[in-house]
């Protein structure tokens, strides 16, 4: 029978052990700066997004200037291919792709999170089934899948959400089943089942608490990947109808704006869809690497171990006098 | 002069939130051709951390000193580099979990070779041939020579690991742990293997466990480690009947027999933390012949006799009295 | 036994996942709004007899499953993917030129994007906490974060003197094959440039980052410790041991993400109007042409499904355990 | 603490000390994962029958230990009876009642009435519930104690019981903030709340140090006696089983082949399988070397059994008549009547 010694190695993975109580989400955003400049990033543009339309100096639709007009005091970043002010366009362009990226992240939640929690607790032919469901899912060329979706069913903001939603889930629910599948092997888990408690309980008790963090570091990481996709649906021409970063990029590439040498036409929202992406990765790492820090210590990096210069006091009362000398 | 020999072994590890674990304070042992030297302890007394540093094998993080002969000569202080040449050639090892001391995707046969050709001791067909003996003499069938690690059982691949650790004839072999995750009888197989391969060929066993029996019925001298610092070391026998530290008596105690009514009693307490400075003697709290300058003073490694040796007060005070109880 | 087992299954739910997505791709286009049958079969400027035999072909007024048994039919049996509205040529042949430009401009693109990732992640991970890992990592996620499309803009923006950065001047489609003198291969190296090195850009990241995460995993696996006790120097255990074992996941990301980069290369092919099978997707988008967008989804998926039973068959290859 | 006495057998009563679990003939098998081709070519599914026929009974108060290399069934048996595990045949009888089929809603009840205590301490307590909620749980499950309150004096008794005292200290801390010690004894102070009469414990000491293990097997011990506690341990410690446990059954793939009061078996082994393990078994004292009688090879693959006896092949005394003959447990002649061996030479 295994009586194998606690896995603590003395002294070196010391740090695998979680050291203060308190939700784990929270302790993430205390102990690691990459989360936080995450955070910061997409709350500046939630921020941008929700106050955006109020506070745009001009409209969003109607040009107000020239055609690629150089930033000036005027315009600040200046107008795109049809005399829009660039910054208006932004703010209520940013609104429109968080929408996109947030809901469709929230659809792939419920649905990847519900099938990888059912799958991943209840096992046997139920998990074996939404598996292979889930692998077909896999196989098929998402974007492709939209661009097609999107031609036969017309484009609208509740199309591009679910169309996104429902192709991102698939990551969603593999990772969320696998969690769910480890943590139904627990022990506490065995033994709260030894105990009578009814699976309902063990669900939300044990095994939904456990998951949870994950599941947000996942939905996090998905918002990217939707804000991703709507742009390239808006570059295909079946994107969201109205304003939205993604719209900007495509406007201004079939303008050519490149060409014009007018890159105030397409940087801002180019750069905008990075950060905001950059804003949810890091986030989404953070936490998935705080749950599991399975990266073990490394027994082999271009650093080694290191030689104690200053003379240590001896520890050891000899009898033999000569050894003092050799030391 | 010992053919190996360990003075004021210390490490210690730089915590990844800052303060440093002082995880072996001052080791002194030796072992001689064809002995057996048990080193033993409970779980974060230090035990695995000297034997890793006997090899160099520790993390970026450590931080060493003292000094290692073997036949005299200083492998230590030169760093990872210069110890490269002793390792498995002098000095050899096998760990703990066997199970991922192979790497899992290469043949068992491919890498008992890799260390005999690289030190050179042997190439090609006769490497090979060499292997297939080493797996022989180890009770292993030599075709085993071709298969993977993951088809070999638990104890198999115990075997394959010392014949591994045969490979370039070294003059000292370190186990950690070698039996602890095995069933008894297959441990007696282990057992008696390691003690036939120091009668038959001279070779000197350094066994890291914290399973008294095995050390009493394997061990010619044992080391008994507390809080990273030798307790107490002397033949074995000794050690039973004229323990000269409490805590040796007191871990013999606590350990069952298979006959005898002896009443089986748990120490209180637990280990001191090692990240802290250390005051009086680490097992002061925990000790059932403490008195005032235990709380003090920290007690030295004395020599009581003949190769016997203690840290402990009550050697200058009242030696008699410490091992009344298990003799 | 058990290893051939574990092929046979891959082979079936390959062709599962291949008929499934014929399925789909089947009744996706039945689902057109209004009178979708004759969509199919309503090329704008097709002359009714072309318009009667393409009725006849796919029974597109039989009941719908008998429809799918001559839609299977003509697929499997014939390759007939229909007639493209825009130059009612068959879809089939319209696609095979267009996915040769495809291949060639991915397979470079990628190619770059491996050797890139591969070695900024290998030094992030042997350098791990320092200076280059800081540097490969951070950059790794910025073109990972940075829309594809966005980075072909920027080329251009960059390099538009210096390089053509519109499609092949003489639309020559067929990449390998023909003749072509050496002037026609410099022409179309040259337009590759740019689309190549944005897809590099847009792919390099993920690599990176999932090479430098599998090295940190191999790195801390207990056989490196007992590589490192028989004295072998560090390049030797990296290269014999850590890489070896890393090699698994890294290998089969590379055969998954193939299947995608197919698909993915859609916005670099329309950023330089290359003319690839992306941008035979984009005008057939713009242009409603049906059948054209029918064929492209089913050549994507089957390319998808091709490289994921590539990536099976090299992790079966490269980890001896494969029993399940 | 009152505790409904269930049915007619009460512990104690007064016709001696009527059995409080008994098992006869246990069997729990397991398919074996069957290849492609086999399932194309019908080829009958073969299993593996992790207990193949086990009985034993224990008493209010007694402590049995089950001992036996790994894969022997030892923990697929504590799993059965704990009905954890599909019984493929045979009968588990709790307080004179039967178990062994019984439906989730009947048995969950009697759940209240077997506890088990698993090995690992550092997984058997939930990493986010602190140490108050993880004791109160089994009594918000089946109900116990009306208000939060005598919950809450509940788990201070509970605690103090398994020597955490003073319980305040121990209450609201998180598992990660406790030694391996203390995580056990909170995980038996969780099973004590029910007032258990039957604790199945699965390797209790097994992961902890040498200094902690007799801490909690005296605990184990003590609350048996006080508790009138039927405790069954799971261990392949033998000094440990010799020391702490009234009877001790030796398991070898799937089958008990010996059985009986410990001192008489530890003393006076009668199975060459016992005589065996108790003789590689290492002694404190360096001077106790005794011969250890090593056998060779390790426990076979349960799949395909060797026939007669299935410890024939490695059986250092084994005849040809041990090919055939498959031993039923019988009481040697100069050995008390309840101990007994599966071997042809008793």
């Amino acid at each position: 029978m295994k009586t194998v010694e606690p896995a603590v190695v003395e002294g070196t993975a010391l740090e695998a052990r979680p050291s203060r109580g308190g939700h784990p989400i929270v302790r993430v955003f205390r102990e690691r700066p990459s989360a936080v400049l995450g955070l910061s990033l997409v709350l500046f543009f939630v921020l941008v997004a929700i106050f955006g339309p109020a506070l745009a100096p001009y409209s969003w639709t109607q040009p107000s200037g020239a055609v690629f007009a150089p930033p000036s005091a005027q315009h600040l970043l200046g107008t795109d291919g049809s005399g829009v002010d660039v910054l208006s366009e932004m703010m209520y362009g940013g609104r429109t792709s968080l929408i996109v990226g947030f809901a469709a992240a929230l659809v792939a939640m419920i649905v990847g999170g519900g099938i990888g929690l059912l799958a991943g607790y209840s096992g046997g032919a139920t998990d074996v089934g939404l598996m292979r469901v889930t692998d077909y899912f896999l196989v098929i060329p998402d974007l492709v899948l939209m661009i097609v979706i999107a031609t036969v069913f017309g484009p609208s903001l509740s199309h591009v959400i679910l169309v996104i939603g429902l192709l991102l889930w698939t990551t969603t629910a593999r990772i969320v089943r696998a969690q769910v599948k480890s943590i139904r092997e627990r022990v506490y888990v065995r033994r709260a089942r030894s105990l009578g408690a009814s699976h309902r309980r063990i669900v939300f008790q044990h095994i939904l608490p456990q998951v949870a963090p994950l599941l947000i570091a996942t939905t996090v990481l998905t918002i990217a990947y939707a804000i991703f996709d709507e742009s390239a649906l808006a570059f295909l021409g079946v994107g969201v109808p109205g304003v939205s970063w993604g719209t900007m990029l495509e406007h201004a590439f079939e303008r050519t704006a490149m060409t014009e040498g007018a890159w105030w036409a397409f940087v801002p929202p180019g750069l905008a869809i990075g950060l905001v992406v950059i804003g949810c990765y890091l986030m989404g790492q953070a936490i998935e690497d705080a749950l599991n820090p399975r990266l073990r210590v490394a027994h082999l990096s271009i650093r080694t171990w290191r030689i104690r210069k200053a003379p240590a006091a001896t520890t050891h009362l000899d009898p033999e006098p000569d050894r003092e000398e050799a030391v | 002069m010992s053919l190996l020999e360990v003075r004021d072994l210390q490490v210690w590890f730089d915590l990844p939130h800052g303060g440093r674990l002082h995880a072996v304070q001052g080791m002194n042992f030796a072992v001689d051709v064809g002995e057996r030297l048990g080193l033993v302890g409970e779980s974060g007394c230090g035990k695995t951390t000297a034997l890793l540093a006997l090899m160099g094998l520790l993390p970026p993080s450590a931080e060493v000193d003292g000094t290692v002969l073997i036949d005299g000569t200083e492998i230590l202080r030169g760093g990872e580099d210069a110890m490269r040449a002793y390792r498995w050639t002098d000095v050899a090892m096998v760990f703990q979990g066997a199970m991922n001391a192979f790497n899992p995707v290469k043949t068992v046969g491919s890498q008992i070779v890799e260390p005999m050709e690289f030190h050179g001791t042997a190439t090609g067909a006769v490497a090979k041939r060499e292997a297939a003996d080493l797996l022989e003499l180890v009770g292993i069938p030599a075709a085993a020579a071709g298969r993977y690690p993951h088809e070999f059982s638990g104890g198999m691949r115990q075997r394959a690991a010392i014949a591994m650790a045969l490979a370039c004839g070294p003059k000292v072999l370190l186990a950690d742990e070698p039996t602890t995750a095995l069933d008894v009888m297959v441990q007696a197989q282990i057992l008696e293997l390691l003690v036939s391969l120091t009668r038959d060929l001279g070779l000197a066993v350094i066994l890291v466990t914290h399973d008294l029996p095995v050390v009493a019925q394997v061990c010619d001298r044992a080391v008994v480690m507390y809080a990273g610092r030798t307790a107490e070391s002397g033949p074995i026998d000794t050690l039973f009947h004229d323990p000269r530290h409490p805590y040796t008596r007191l871990l013999f105690e606590a350990t069952p027999d298979l006959i005898g009514d002896a009443e089986v009693v748990s120490i209180p307490g637990a280990p001191p933390r090692l990240d802290r400075p250390l005051v009086g003697c680490p097992f002061e709290p925990r000790c059932d012949r403490a008195f005032d300058r235990c709380k003090v003073d920290t007690p030295r490694l004395a020599v009581v006799a003949a190769r016997h040796e203690a840290a402990c007060h009550l050697n200058d005070v009242a030696p008699a009295g410490i091992g009344s109880g298990v003799g | 036994m058990r290893r051939t087992d574990y092929v046979i299954k891959r082979i079936f739910f390959a062709v599962m996942t291949v008929f499934v997505a014929i399925t789909i791709n089947f009744l996706l286009f039945r689902a057109l709004p209004g009178s979708a049958v004759t969509n199919f079969a309503r090329a704008p400027h097709a002359s009714p007899e072309l318009r009667a035999t393409l009725t006849h072909e796919f029974g597109l007024d039989q009941p719908l499953w008998k429809q799918y048994a001559l839609y299977l039919n003509q697929l499997v049996f014939h390759g007939n993917m229909g007639i493209s509205f825009a130059d009612n040529q068959p879809v089939t042949s319209e696609l095979a030129g267009k996915l040769k430009n495809t291949i060639g401009m991915v397979f470079v693109g990628t190619f770059l994007a491996i050797v890139i990732g591969v070695v900024t992640g290998f030094l992030a991970a042997w350098r791990r906490g320092g200076a280059v890992d800081h540097a490969s990592t951070s950059s790794a996620i910025v073109f990972y974060a940075l829309p594809t499309q966005f980075i072909g803009m920027m080329l251009i923006l960059l390099f538009a003197s210096v390089l053509p950065t519109a499609g092949m001047r003489n639309q020559v489609n067929a990449f390998f094959s023909g003749g072509s003198t050496w002037s026609n291969l410099k022409d179309i190296g040259l337009h590759m440039i740019l689309p190549a090195v944005t897809l590099a850009l847009t792919l390099f990241g993920e690599y990176t980052l999932v090479v430098r995460s599998a090295m940190l995993e191999t790195l801390g696996e207990d056989y490196v410790l007992t590589a490192r006790a028989k004295g072998l120097p560090q390049r030797r255990i990296v290269v014999s041991h850590a890489l070896r074992n890393a090699m698994l996941p890294i290998a089969t990301l590379v055969a998954l993400s193939l299947g995608f980069i197919v698909a993915g290369a859609i916005l670099v092919e329309i950023v330089f109007s290359w003319p690839g099978i992306g941008q035979a997707v984009y005008e057939a988008v713009a242009t409603r042409d049906y059948p054209m967008l029918q064929g492209a989804f089913l050549i994507l998926t089957l390319s998808v499904v091709f490289f994921n039973f590539i990536a099976d068959l090299l992790y079966f290859k490269l980890d001896p355990r494969i029993t399940e | 603490m009152s505790h409904a006495v269930s049915a007619d057998v009460g512990p104690g009563s007064p016709m001696g000390r009527a059995d409080l679990l008994q098992v006869h003939d246990l069997v729990v098998r397991y398919p074996v994962r069957r290849g492609l081709m086999e399932a194309i070519r019908r080829r009958p599914r073969r299993f593996v029958s992790a207990v193949d026929g086990v009985s034993l009974s224990v008493a209010p108060g007694e402590m049995l230990a089950i001992v036996g290399e790994s894969g022997c069934g030892k923990t697929s048996t504590a799993q059965a009876i704990l009905r954890m595990v599909e019984t493929t045949s045979g009968a588990i009888e709790l307080g004179g009642r039967d178990i062994t089929h019984l439906g989730t809603k009947d048995l969950r009840p009697i759940r209240r009435d077997m506890q088990m205590v698993y090995q690992d301490p550092y997984e058997s307590l939930d990493p986010r519930f602190r140490v108050r909620r993880a004791v109160e749980e089994p009594m918000v499950v089946h109900g116990i104690g009306s208000s939060r309150a005598e919950r809450e004096r509940l788990t201070i008794e509970a605690l103090e019981r398994v020597e955490l005292a003073p319980a305040d200290l121990f209450i609201d801390r998180y598992p990660h903030e406790l030694s391996g010690g203390q995580r056990q004894r909170v995980a038996i102070a969780a099973s004590l709340v029910l007032d258990p009469r039957l604790l199945l414990a699965d390797e209790p000491v097994s992961m902890l140090d040498v200094s902690v293990r007799a801490g909690i097997l005296t605990l184990l011990d003590q609350l048996r006696r006080d508790g009138d506690m039927a405790i069954v341990m799971i261990t392949h410690d033998l000094s440990t089983a010799a020391h702490f446990s009234d009877r001790i059954a030796v398991m070898y793939l799937g089958r008990i082949v010996e059985e009986g009061p410990s001192r008489s078996v530890i003393r006076d082994p009668q199975h060459p399988y016992t005589k065996a393990l108790l003789s590689v078994v290492p002694k404190r004292d360096p001077r106790e070397r005794g011969d250890p009688q090593i056998l060779q090879g390790e426990t076979p693959n349960p799949v395909d059994l060797p026939t007669g006896c299935r410890f024939h092949p490695r059986c250092p005394v084994a005849e040809d008549r041990c090919r055939t003959i498959d031993p039923e447990l019988r009481a040697a002649g100069h050995t008390p009547s309840d101990h007994r061996a599966a071997c042809v030479l008793v």
